[in-house]
């Protein structure tokens, strides 16, 4: 057992630590996308792997997703292991056709001659005040697409472990990073960190006996202190990280929800056809029998994403949160 | 010997090839100049005209003094973010200058100020950048396209409006801006390539100012100048100095009435340069040396226009004077406007997600207004 | 009562019908995109329109399907009425930022000062033996927007009414066309066509109350068959045609499932984070107390779309649904 | 009276513009020829490497047959479609031939004659349009992509190959395949600027056919050619008739070279026709008239080749019966080989998906596993 110096580190440090990690252990990994390379990237996620590792394995692109991530495709097809960038969640969708119809699809039209080892790390979410088009949670069209995997930590420790893996991953990873948890800290020993956990597999972030929280990403630590406010009502409330939408660890969900006999699904995305759906669907599936209670959710609203001074309305809450779970037929 | 002087070889195992195979157009009249255009400094200064330049003068002034208002602004946590155009202030003004009341501009994200000198309310036109709604304003009433965020994506706007105008037979002209950057996009190419081929009356104006963000020209094109673009698309391409506000809008003037007499799109790259950072957000510090900026600082586009009329007599000290005069108005209000807080309505935000609410709308304004009053009651 | 002569129409005849009349009503009514003018499009469904209203009015493009889009909302900015054909549904994919960005959002990031009446149409769907990329069931993407319609015939009748309702809204409308049903053919009178119907309406097919199929589209016809093929096991089914899934009408699916207390939703795309998931979230949620069984779904397995070969495996067919309908805990 | 003359006017109002002006490269090199380059039936025949031409004729006498049969097959049910070259085969085959074994090919959905041309098998190559699993083959054996429908989408994973194999110091160049209308793609044109950026060694070989489907060139473009899109991003353009193969084979090897060589990208525009209609299903008589296309038959690469063989003596009666005997068996190996009905196991519908199954798809997979026990007992 040795002692590791436990330091404050933030999540955008463990993002940054885990591409140079892995750039140094694997020379076909190459981090690409607009600013990646001088700048560190606007969020400072790359910082000074261009100068660690030279232009070529830390390259600012020209201006242009889909040529971006069509480049990283040819560059997978030769054998590399590109990390692309995209700046922000909404520049994603310029890449939409090359994701679809090539890196989703790669691996199962070449019948597995061609994987497409590809991460494609997309800061996305709102709550940090940015003007439209900066704040969308497009995890729905993700994980409305088979052939891609899509992760997203809630955690310092999880940000690196996470990444580490999706970089490992032989197939493309679609890798969330919530914009308003990148200045989040924990103590996190950057010298020597955590063991990388496969994608797949959710975890338990609080027990609890009343009701599960199920959610992913940002809405983590709103979860966490709704659940600690709930203590105050007399509920006890077990949180799921589910960390990766795709796969999506139905086990642990059934587990817990069939424990607790009640769910609600939180995340920041639109509701309507939003990853929340899939969830209840699979929930009230496999877990009929054990429910007090439909599974309700709580997700932003149907609207497109708001402008900065209206958007504390528009995201989950604790208050929500609570009000939902209250209407979790309590009586019956 | 030559082929035709071979046994055999005659008329017959020679094929003129179909007619299709011919260039359509010449490309040379398409091909910009080697050096940008200029008319400060130079002999074609001559011929300026004095009242036009004032008012060019007046609005850089204004134009330079909003930068910095808005800049400042940002400092004091009114905005939450502004793109500076310190620097690019020729572009922007001329961009507006050149148009008529029923011609349409479609800014990109930067360009709060050519918005503002084409008479959009500035607290309007920075509505996007203050968090408050998207769009401050009724496009149609002041035939401002909104900002656009996603680069380059409003070109195709452009054209599209131009060409429904056009087929509806009315004298409209939409001049488009967009950055260096936005040039390496498809939607830059494909907005381009529907413009030359409908012959659509619409302006595509570059501001290369050097940087998209931290990433220079040299790592976003290879080239000859972004100008060189248009023959690849059968339009006219032009270079011109974009601190020279003579120039810029001798230029824009020039592709405006290309396009209002169904001549079709021009392209024009401005060169420029972006004085300040990206964004007040932003440490330019990072990718770029001073001495880069000072040689450009020396270039300075209200300075070079205040030069010439200087010397020229067309402006002396009363008329500088003046202009500073009246955009510290501006600045003064702007500031005043900008301090009072905002009241925006959260119900609001349920409405013109479509014409009509849908039945979930419906359910989840319920559900905040529900959460509103119990908030106000406690 | 006026006899009208009834004669059989296809279903591509109907949507030919239905553009033809909207753009002899409203001048503003623009056709465009690729092939739809001299060639009547791939599937002939503009066949003529060039003829009669000429090449301005239906419009062979440059071969650019964000162009496209963003032409037509220019052209929307100016007050006209475009109507796009995508040409294939993975055709869609480039014009993807458009849509997301500024199509959807338009209305609401001016505050309703612009509008966009586009309709988008977009053949869909597998069943006709095409090589990749020709037979995606992409409406998952469009459903997870807000800011879109989506909207879906599965009849003759509803491709014509339908359409006629989709250019006419003021708010931009995915029109998803059922590739497979193109050539499907009903007794239909072009000269008197039906009344148009607003958007947002279920129609229940087929009255039953043993369980509800809900579905839409492609799916409606197997959908029918499998109603009447489920009277041998002694199942008197109930079909919900949701023809439009935004609006989603809620009211008629959970009336209908609070009658019969069970439901399997039915649809040709991916299972995993498709539109019927959202379905069923709701219908756990509204109809909790009604269930006598979870809803269950039967969709096109989480793959890219497979090869002609092999595709009738991956579409709901007959068989599957009756032995998902057998499922639903009919011993209870 | 200049600007200097003017009282005041020195050189205080003057400035010298930053370095950063200057166009970076000269533009006159990257323009095309304003015809398309030809050697057969012109004085630069002389030269003709006689085995290189016998070689090219036999290809391009099996290219044909090829298309032949492959049309033969979709009208007997054994090819669901065919997107035909005839007519384009000089294109097909001089692709094929001047790259090298560790060279890569990114063929679009209509390139199926360069990928057999390159050595690919002709079941393989048309596994997809049979209507058997997407991709026949593994594109890593041959260093053949799959081939591609969307659109110039394959672009720029020609581009992002052809870099990681330079970064990586091996010698491999990658030509990328794309039609008239895919020019107007957005992935067209991020693919091109990317590859001047990086001057990655790519090859760009545009086979204008004259249409897009239905639409013909002039609604496509309102370029003077395709090929002068190339100055827009800084790497050469050549205009080659299309139907010659000797000058298509010397135009693309001369990019190949450069490439090869670090001179970065080059785009080539082959002008060519495509002779039957877009793909068995479509009909070509609904968008253009029988004199066009009787034009462009006079001007067939086959005849043309043969022709100027014939006449200089490098090609008999022998030869020539030869090249079709070859054909014959290519063919009638094809046909039978195509006659076989492909069995496909429906349970690999999950393979692949992901390197590991993951849960919904084991369970998924026993569902069908189930249902077809089921029909096997029944
Ligand atoms: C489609 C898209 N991708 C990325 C961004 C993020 N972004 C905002 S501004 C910018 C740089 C723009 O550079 P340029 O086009 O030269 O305009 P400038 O900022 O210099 O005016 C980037 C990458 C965006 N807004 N849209
Ligand atoms: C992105 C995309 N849009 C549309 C299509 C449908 N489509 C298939 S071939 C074709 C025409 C292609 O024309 P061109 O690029 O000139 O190639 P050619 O068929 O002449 O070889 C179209 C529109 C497609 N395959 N991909
Ligand atoms: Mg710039
Ligand atoms: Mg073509």
């Amino acid at each position: 057992m040795t002692t590791v110096a436990l330091k404050p580190a933030t999540m955008a440090q463990a993002l940054q630590r885990a591409m140079r990690d892995a750039m140094a252990e694997d020379p076909t990994v190459h981090v690409m996308g607009e600013d990646v390379g001088t700048l560190g990237g606007v969020f400072r996620i790359t910082d000074g792997l261009a100068k660690e590792f030279g232009e070529e394995r830390c390259t600012d692109t020209p201006l242009a997703e889909a040529g971006i991530l069509g480049a990283a495709v040819g560059m997978a097809m030769y054998g590399l292991r590109p990390v692309v960038e995209m700046q922000f969640d909404a520049f994603a969708y310029p890449a939409f056709e090359q994701l679809i119809s090539h890196v989703a699809k790669m691996r199962n039209r070449t019948r597995g001659a061609m994987p497409l080892p590809i991460t494609i790390r997309v800061p996305y979410g709102g709550g940090i005040g940015g003007v439209e088009h900066h704040s969308d949670s497009s995890e729905a069209y993700y994980v409305a697409t088979p052939g891609l995997h899509v992760v997203t930590p809630a955690t310092v420790e999880d940000a690196y472990g996470l990444l580490r893996a999706s970089i490992a991953s032989d197939d493309p990873v679609i890798f969330l990073e919530p914009k308003r948890l990148y200045w989040s800290k924990a103590q996190w020993d950057p010298a020597a960190p955590a063991a990388v956990p496969g994608i797949g597999k959710a975890l338990v972030r609080r027990t609890g006996t009343s009701a599960t929280l199920i959610t992913y990403g940002p809405s983590l630590p709103v979860c966490l202190e709704a659940a600690e406010a709930a203590r105050e009502e007399g509920w006890d409330l077990e949180v799921v990280d589910l960390r990766s939408l795709v796969p999506f660890d139905e086990e642990a969900v059934v587990a817990s929800v069939r424990r607790t006999g009640r769910a609600v699904v939180v995340h920041e995305a639109n509701g309507f056809g939003g990853p929340g759906a899939e969830i209840v669907a699979r929930i009230q599936e496999k877990c009929f029998h054990h429910l007090e209670a439909p599974v309700l959710r709580v997700t932003g609203f149907d609207i497109p994403y708001p402008p900065p001074m209206l958007e504390k309305h528009h995201l989950p809450g604790v208050d929500r949160i609570l009000d939902t779970v209250a209407r979790l037929q309590w009586e019956n | 010997m030559t082929v035709q002087e071979l046994p055999g070889a005659g008329a017959s195992h020679r094929s003129t090839p179909p007619p299709a195979w011919r260039p359509r157009t010449d490309a040379a009249p398409l091909l910009p100049d080697p050096e940008p255009y200029r008319v400060l400094g130079t002999p074609a200064a001559e011929k300026l005209d004095a009242a036009l330049m004032r008012r060019c003068y007046a609005e850089l002034v204004r134009g330079r003094r909003y930068n910095a208002q808005a800049t400042a602004l940002t400092r004091q946590g009114r905005l939450a973010v502004y793109p500076s155009t310190v620097g690019q202030e020729a572009c922007e003004i001329a961009a507006a200058l050149v148009l008529e009341e029923q011609d349409w501009l479609f800014p990109s994200y930067r360009d709060t100020l050519a918005a503002v000198a084409r008479g959009l309310d500035p607290v309007q036109a920075l509505t996007l950048l203050r968090g408050d709604w998207h769009t401050g304003y009724d496009p149609r009433e002041h035939r401002i396209a909104p900002l656009s965020t996603p680069l380059a994506t409003q070109l195709p706007h452009a054209v599209g409006l131009a060409h429904a105008a056009r087929l509806r037979g009315d004298d409209v002209v939409a001049l488009a801006m967009v950055g260096d950057g936005g040039t390496s996009e498809g939607d830059f190419h494909e907005a381009l390539n529907f413009a030359a081929v409908w012959q659509a009356p619409v302006v595509f104006l570059v501001q290369n100012n050097g940087f998209a963000i931290s990433v220079p020209l040299a790592k976003q094109t290879a080239a000859p100048t972004l100008a060189h673009k248009a023959v690849g698309y059968g339009m006219p391409g032009r270079l011109v100095d974009g601190n020279d506000v003579a120039a810029m809008h001798e230029v824009l003037s020039e592709a405006v009435r290309r396009a209002r007499a169904g001549g079709g799109p021009t392209l024009i790259e401005a060169v420029t340069y972006r004085i300040e950072a990206h964004t007040n957000a932003d440490d330019a510090t990072r990718y770029r040396g001073d001495a880069e900026v000072e040689a450009w600082k020396a270039h300075d586009p209200v300075e070079l226009l205040e030069r010439e009329l200087t010397a020229r007599g067309m402006l002396d000290e009363a008329g500088i004077q003046e202009a500073k005069d009246a955009a510290e108005v501006m600045a003064a209000t702007l500031r005043d406007r900008m301090n009072a807080e905002p009241v925006l309505d959260p119900m609001d935000l349920f409405e013109n997600v479509y014409a009509e609410q849908t039945g979930r709308l419906r359910e989840q304004a319920e559900m905040l207004r529900a959460e509103l009053d119990a908030e106000e009651q406690s």
